[in-house]
């Protein structure tokens, strides 16, 4: 089992590196460089920027080296631990034979995802707690969507063909059809017309601003359902689909025979056998779930004026602010990884099956 | 041989000589659902191809009286008793004394007959010929909003009906783009195998950690501004396929791999057929039906990413009129809640998201008539 | 005797087994390891042994199905040896029209998206027959051979039975006149009834054809009755090679007399206490030191813990490999 | 004769899409205490359906539509076809007086709980035991059947297990309550011949030591032959002959059971002989077919007695024997 989980680790060291790749190669693909949209931003609000800021600027961001040079250096300074650049502004391992200085290896350091020109701030202050936003609604909505999902699948497998499983199936699907952002919309306009209140964000007015405490959380779970409703209603509708099909292919299955010839009440026969068999693969469906819910949110949240990384994501995009917007499209990518892992590691613990396949 | 071992049957060779196609098309009417949904899709393409003749407007025609008009009801009943064809009441728009906006109320005194074949906004139909007769209209001086108007006066039931024109062909074309890699690449990781096989297997899983839509905003987001309206429709489609192709490449290498170790592709082996041989005769009519489900069912897909990223103002921009374009105008609640009419190309959406969804499902069921 | 059709020698097939962080190859299923035997021409030999034996494997890497690990295959076509394992793509497409294969599954073994005539003229379109007035000849000519209804050619697989697919299937087989047919378990999948009628079949093929068999089945009463020669297999090895009446009169190794003890005679009378063979088939990827059968066997002496057997002849056309062959009486099938 | 269980003209249909099929189409079988009934016949003939009509296992779209099935019990007969098929009283039953096992070892077993434990629930479910005593039970049953290291192997998962040890398991599950009647379908099926004599002696051990009764279902002749009581042969959703397994061995009334009888290969047949095939394969299941099941196999079939009307009912044909034969209604015969 340890081998297993070690070997995912393992794999999951390219996967993250292709990642921080691609979001790079997004950084760099809009035409003209930063430093012109910076420069014409600062235009634009009528300050005027002097020569040798530009060329500093040039500098940190190292504008003028080739694109490799240029990822290397940005992969060095987000990652946690690594080669520091020294006072004279130049790395180590590129200029070794000038003279090694000291280098802090291997330390660790705070990741520098570089600056947002739009904010003039460090992407990582800006991100923070939005992140964790995303992370607090994306993992409510997966535990929303299971909550709703297993018990509708169960009964649309058991019940197949009824009425119930009729209403579910449309249900589901006319769920699927429905583009989040009109989800988001619809519940807007109700609460906007029936309730006449807003429906957006995720605190009330007085919260927004406030220190984090009890009654702010209390307030975030206040708010939290719309919003976890609105993404997770399509992955929902899938999941309901995953569950019923697993569940129907288990329910013909010898062993489930065999329990039910032991005398078993149907109610435990269901649970304890093809219930307890057919969750497991749903358990893998994390990994295509996940990215979902993160899509959809960044959509949501945006038409709800959430405070997580969608609108940031998307006004950094629209502004080509790239290092906020690809570090942030990196971040998301990480994320959906790990939360694949994990629950790689939850179905190896929970299936005997695959961590015998493991052993042999 | 001491006996004959076929067996008559009364329902004749009919069965028994259908092939693949004509077994899976059989199965497929039996899924009621499904066909009404794939009428729908036909409806909704042929729509889309004749949107210049149905639409009573020309796409940019403006009514600058009639900005936000509400969508105008039919009647069959007047004060002059029944019409036999349906008609519509004139619209006066006036400012509300304390909102001042405008408000539009029903003339009852002024009745527009609908006109079929009506003359209108000259357009060249099918590029063919010069014409300007539309499906419906009414007669001059009256307005025909079935779906009300926009901003800018425009009526909204032209716009969606051209708009389908983008919105259902970006999901083809990405389609398309995505079969090609999906298939080739697929094909190549399944028949090969080994490092190759890893290798892409590897791409696949890197590309589907990805979220899809801040990956696709990002993308959209690169394109230069300075593109044409063509040229950003194609840029759409590219960024459309790039995550599309991954799922299609699962199917085609999984399938692949499971049907290389049939017993028949063994015989096909030891029969010395060539390998192009067994790959075309024995292993792709193996999947094809799963390829049309696939496709089928990544339509919806393309379709809703298009609406998301228009919708967002980081897809098709105007002058480009898709669903997603027109979407736009609902972007906030005081929009949608005194124009809810904004809201209708999503119902077309839905609709076209559903009918493909249900198409495929009924494929899927029918994609292996073998089923022992 | 019969001339040599085909010669295997020290046949081996390993499949290898993958652990750890990179996929190391950590040992390997020895699934066939050194497998020597030769096919006489017009003969049935019957492969025998329990599932994880290798005896289908001996069947498909012969054919170069699966590439071999080692040893040597030679095909004697018109007084030359043809090595099979060394053979080219060019070569051993010329072989393939002499050597074919009928498969246990009736359903698995034809594409269910050709007809019947595609299935059994493929081989024949595949070997240079384009001309497809002649090749509908052929197929009329084979599907009459197999005992189907010609006019039943542009039917699909699935309007047939198990048995007549099975039917099919050995048309497909004999399309190209060839000199050998492997028959991997060809009517196990069968109905009882149907079951005979295929055997019939084959044998009738093997009088009018002089087909030459390699007979893989786990059946015993079948394979006494249609085979002349019987090879038993145990994890990966023969461990007894003779002519049917010798080896069910006489059987040489314990495994052969257990096998035999095991079948269910369908006889009322006949129900003697089987002897029992205690424990299971040894696992290929780890077999036993010294002779693999030995955690079984009611004769094992330390020497048979610690050193490996070899096939040797004991009488003519009787090989075993057992350190106690000459001692032992064993008893076969009464009758 | 004592029986323990009765079954009157069953009827169990199922309904498809495509038509009805009356997989079981009028049985009526008592099964004596204490003995083993073996019912044998090809696949499709209904056989297994018999069986789980009984525990009244039988899932939509398949109904029981007619007919009565009664366990006859110390504290008096109980009709099971009259009990709500998932309620208190047949789940009663189920596992504690009659159990079942199923074909394939490989999944008779949840996957993804211990093999210990799913015999404990079994001992839980019908014995007033706490955790640890059913435990207790659960590891002295699987000793009983003979699962080496039973402690160890309580906590072991199925995939851990080869087949016949799994088999095992699920014996050791069906037998932990002691059941009056035993219903195995094919429960040696899917599992080598060394293993089949194993399993299939213990059966007969533990049928000694308990004092009960099997139904053994079965297409294998040997089989039947090596355990049979009494046999009951079927043929497309009816029992067609029935007797003393010395009777149908000897002396078949049925064209059908002598049929299949001739059609074996074994020791009584001449090597390389033709064997006498049954010609044809078992009707479609959706089709109709008036008079005897058989009438279109049958060598003897006499046009318009044999084709027309209603199905042949069993009669005697002597003391014991009973067969379902139109034409040899008159004149029984000695084999």
């Amino acid at each position: 089992m340890i081998h297993l989980i070690l070997k995912r680790l393992l794999w999951m060291m390219p996967t993250l590196l292709a990642i921080s790749f691609i979001s790079f190669a997004l950084i760099q693909l809009p035409p003209g460089d930063y430093l012109t949209s910076y420069i014409t931003a600062l235009e634009e609000t009528g300050e005027s920027v002097a020569e040798e800021q530009v060329e500093a600027l040039r500098q940190r961001y190292n504008l003028d080296e080739p694109f490799f040079i240029q990822y290397g250096k940005w992969l060095n300074n987000l990652l946690p631990f690594g080669f520091t650049r020294q006072d004279s502004g130049s790395y180590l391992w590129m200029y070794s034979e000038g003279g090694v200085r000291s280098f802090n290896w291997p330390g660790f350091k705070w990741p520098d995802f570089g600056m947002s020109f739009e904010w003039n701030r460090q992407v990582v202050e800006l991100i923070g707690e939005r992140i964790f936003l995303t992370v607090v609604i994306s993992i409510v909505t997966l535990l929303f969507t299971w909550a709703l999902a297993i018990p509708i699948g169960i009964y649309s497998a058991v019940r197949q063909y009824s009425i119930g499983d009729y209403a579910f199936s449309v249900l589901g699907f006319i769920g699927l059809a429905t583009p989040n952002f009109l989800l988001a919309l619809i519940f807007m306009y109700i609460g906007y017309s029936v309730f006449g209140v807003s429906a957006g964000g995720l605190f009330s007015p007085e919260y927004v601003e406030a220190e984090w405490s009890v009654a702010k959380f209390a307030d975030l779970i206040a708010h939290l359902w719309i919003p976890v409703i609105v993404i997770g209603t399509s992955g929902t509708a899938g999941l309901i689909r995953v569950m019923r099909g697993n569940l129907l292919d288990e329910l013909p299955k010898q062993y489930v025979m065999t329990a039910r010839a032991k005398g078993l009440s149907p109610w435990t026969l269901l649970v304890r056998y093809p219930v307890r068999v057919a969750l497991n693969p749903l358990i893998s469906t994390i990994g295509w779930v996940l990215p979902g819910i993160v899509s959809g949110s960044v959509i949501v949240a945006v038409v709800l004026g959430l405070p997580t990384t969608g609108p940031l994501l998307l006004r950094a995009l629209q502004n080509q602010d790239m290092y906020l917007a690809g570090s942030m499209v990196m971040l998301l990518s990480f994320l959906t990884v790990i939360g694949t892992l994990l629950s790689d590691i939850l179905l190896l613990w929970l299936d005997p099956r695959i961590r015998y396949e493991g052993k042999a | 041989m001491s006996e004959s071992t076929t067996t008559e049957h009364a329902d004749g060779d009919d069965l028994y000589t259908a092939s693949q196609w004509q077994l899976m098309a059989r199965k497929f009417a039996k899924h009621r659902l499904a066909v009404w949904s794939g009428l729908t899709v036909i409806a909704l393409y042929m729509s889309a191809l004749f949107c210049d003749f149905l639409s009573p407007y020309g796409l940019e025609d403006q009514h600058i009286d009639y900005i936000y008009a509400p969508p105008q009801r039919l009647h069959w009943i007047g004060p002059d008793g029944v019409h036999l064809v349906p008609f519509v009441y004139g619209i006066k728009g006036m400012r509300h004394p304390e909102t001042l906006r405008k408000v539009y109320a029903e003339d009852r005194t002024q009745v527009y007959p609908l006109r079929f074949f009506a003359r209108g906004t000259p357009y060249r139909f099918l590029g063919l010929f010069e014409t300007d007769r539309h499906f419906i209209g009414v007669d001059r001086g009256g307005t025909l909003f079935l779906l009300g108007t926009d901003s800018l006066g425009r009526d909204l039931l032209t716009r969606i009906l051209y708009g389908a024109r983008i919105s259902l062909t970006v999901g083809l074309i990405g389609v398309a783009l995505s079969f090609v890699f999906g298939l080739s690449i697929g094909a190549v990781s399944g028949y090969y195998g080994g490092w190759i096989d890893n290798l892409i297997q590897r791409l696949i899983e890197i590309l589907r950690s990805f979220p899809s839509i801040p990956l696709w905003m990002a993308l959209s987001a690169a394109l230069p501004s300075t593109w044409s309206p063509l040229q950003i429709y194609f840029g759409i489609t590219v960024v459309l396929s790039f995550l599309g192709w991954t799922g299609l490449a699962r199917v085609v290498r999984g399938k692949i791999l499971a049907l290389r170790e049939e017993d028949y592709a063994t015989a096909a082996v030891l029969m010395g057929a060539s390998k192009r041989r067994i790959m075309g005769r024995h292993l792709l009519p193996g999947f094809t039906s799963h390829i049309v489900v696939s496709l089928t069912l990544a339509l919806p897909g393309m379709i809703l990413g298009e609406t998301s990223l228009s919708f967002l103002g980081l897809g098709l921009r105007s002058p480009i009129t898709s669903w997603g374009v027109l979407l736009q105008e609902a972007q906030n609640v005081q929009a949608v809640a005194m124009q809810p009419w904004l809201l209708t190309p999503a119902v077309f959406v839905v609709v076209a998201v559903l009918a493909f969804n249900f198409v495929g499902d009924g494929l899927r069921d029918a994609a292996d008539p073998y089923g022992r | 005797m019969a001339e040599t059709l085909l010669e295997v020698v020290d046949l081996k097939k390993y499949f290898p087994i993958t652990s750890g962080l990179f996929d190391k190859v950590v040992g390997y299923v020895k699934a066939v390891d050194g497998v020597s035997f030769a096919l006489r021409s017009g003969e049935c030999l019957a492969l025998v042994g329990e599932s994880g034996s290798g005896k289908t494997t001996v069947g498909r890497t012969l054919l170069r199905a699966y590439q071999p690990t080692d040893g040597r295959v030679s095909f004697h076509l018109d007084g030359e040896a043809i090595d099979v394992m060394d053979a080219d793509e060019e070569e051993l497409k010329g072989l393939r029209r002499h050597m074919q294969m009928i498969f246990q599954d009736p359903y698995a073994s034809l594409n269910p998206r050709m007809t019947v005539f595609e299935i059994v003229g493929e081989p024949l379109l595949v070997h240079g027959i384009k001309d497809g007035a002649q090749r509908e000849e052929r197929v009329r000519q084979l599907m009459d051979q197999v005992g189907l209804n010609p006019q039943h050619m542009r039917r699909y697989p699935h309007a047939f039975s198990g048995g007549q697919r099975q039917r099919i299937g050995i048309a497909r087989a004999l399309a190209l006149h060839p000199r050998m047919i492997v028959a991997d378990e060809p009517v196990s999948a069968l109905d009882v009834s149907v079951q005979a009628q295929i055997l019939n079949l084959l044998q009738n093929l093997q009088d009018d054809l002089g087909l030459t068999y390699l007979f893989i089945a786990h059946d015993l009463s079948v394979v006494r009755h249609i085979a002349d020669r019987v090879a038993v297999m145990y994890v990966g090895k023969i461990v007894e090679e003779a002519p049917v009446d010798a080896l069910f009169s006489r059987p040489r190794h314990p495994y052969s007399e257990a096998l035999m003890a095991a079948a269910p005679v369908a006889d009322p009378a006949q129900r003697q206490p089987p002897l029992l063979l205690q424990g299971e088939v040894a696992d290929p990827s780890n077999p036993p030191a010294g002779c693999p059968f030995h955690p079984r066997c009611r004769h094992a002496t330390s020497q048979c813990k610690t050193e490996v057997p070899t096939l040797q002849s004991i009488e003519t056309d009787h090989a075993v490999s057992c350190h106690r062959a000459e001692e032992l009486h064993l008893s076969g099938m009464s009758s | 004769m004592d029986s323990i269980l009765t079954i009157e003209n069953l009827h169990t249909q199922f309904f498809l899409d495509e038509g009805t099929v009356r997989a079981v189409d009028g049985v009526n079988l008592q099964i004596p205490r204490g003995k083993t009934l073996c019912v044998v016949g090809e696949s499709g003939c209904g056989k297994s359906i018999t069986a789980f009509s009984i525990l009244q296992m039988i899932s939509r779209p398949g109904r029981i539509t007619d007919g009565s099935i009664v366990l006859h019990r110390e504290e008096g007969d109980i009709e099971l076809t009259q009990l709500p098929p998932d309620g208190k009283q047949m789940r009663r039953i189920r596992g504690a007086e009659v159990a079942m096992i199923f074909q394939e070892p490989m999944t008779s077993l949840s996957p993804v709980h211990t093999v210990g434990s799913q015999i404990a629930e079994a001992v839980r479910l019908h014995m007033r035991v706490d955790k640890r005593e059913a435990r207790a039970r659960a590891v002295h049953i699987m000793e009983r059947v003979g699962m080496p290291d039973p402690e160890g192997r309580y906590a072991q998962y199925p995939h851990e297990m080869s087949g016949g040890l799994r088999q095992r398991a699920v014996i050791a599950m069906a037998l932990s309550c002691r059941p009056q009647l035993l219903i195995a379908d094919e429960p040696t099926t899917a599992l080598d011949v060394t293993i089949q004599a194993q399993i299939l002696a213990l059966m007969r051990e533990l049928q000694a030591e308990l004092d009960m009764a099997i139904l053994l279902i079965t297409h294998d002749l040997g089989v039947v032959a090596q355990m049979a009581d009494e046999v009951a042969v079927m043929y497309w959703g009816r029992v067609v002959e029935y007797g003393s397994v010395e009777r149908i061995f000897s002396a078949p009334q049925h064209p059908y059971t002598e049929a299949l009888l001739r059609s074996l290969p074994g020791l009584h047949i001449e090597r390389k002989s033709q064997l006498q095939a049954i010609r044809g394969s078992v009707p479609d299941p959706f089709q109709r077919l008036d008079g005897c099941a058989f009438h279109t196999r049958c060598d003897e079939c006499e046009p318009g007695l044999c084709d027309t009307g209603q199905r042949p009912l069993l009669h005697a044909i002597e003391t014991g024997h009973l067969s379902a034969c139109l034409r040899r209604k008159e004149r029984p015969s000695d084999g």
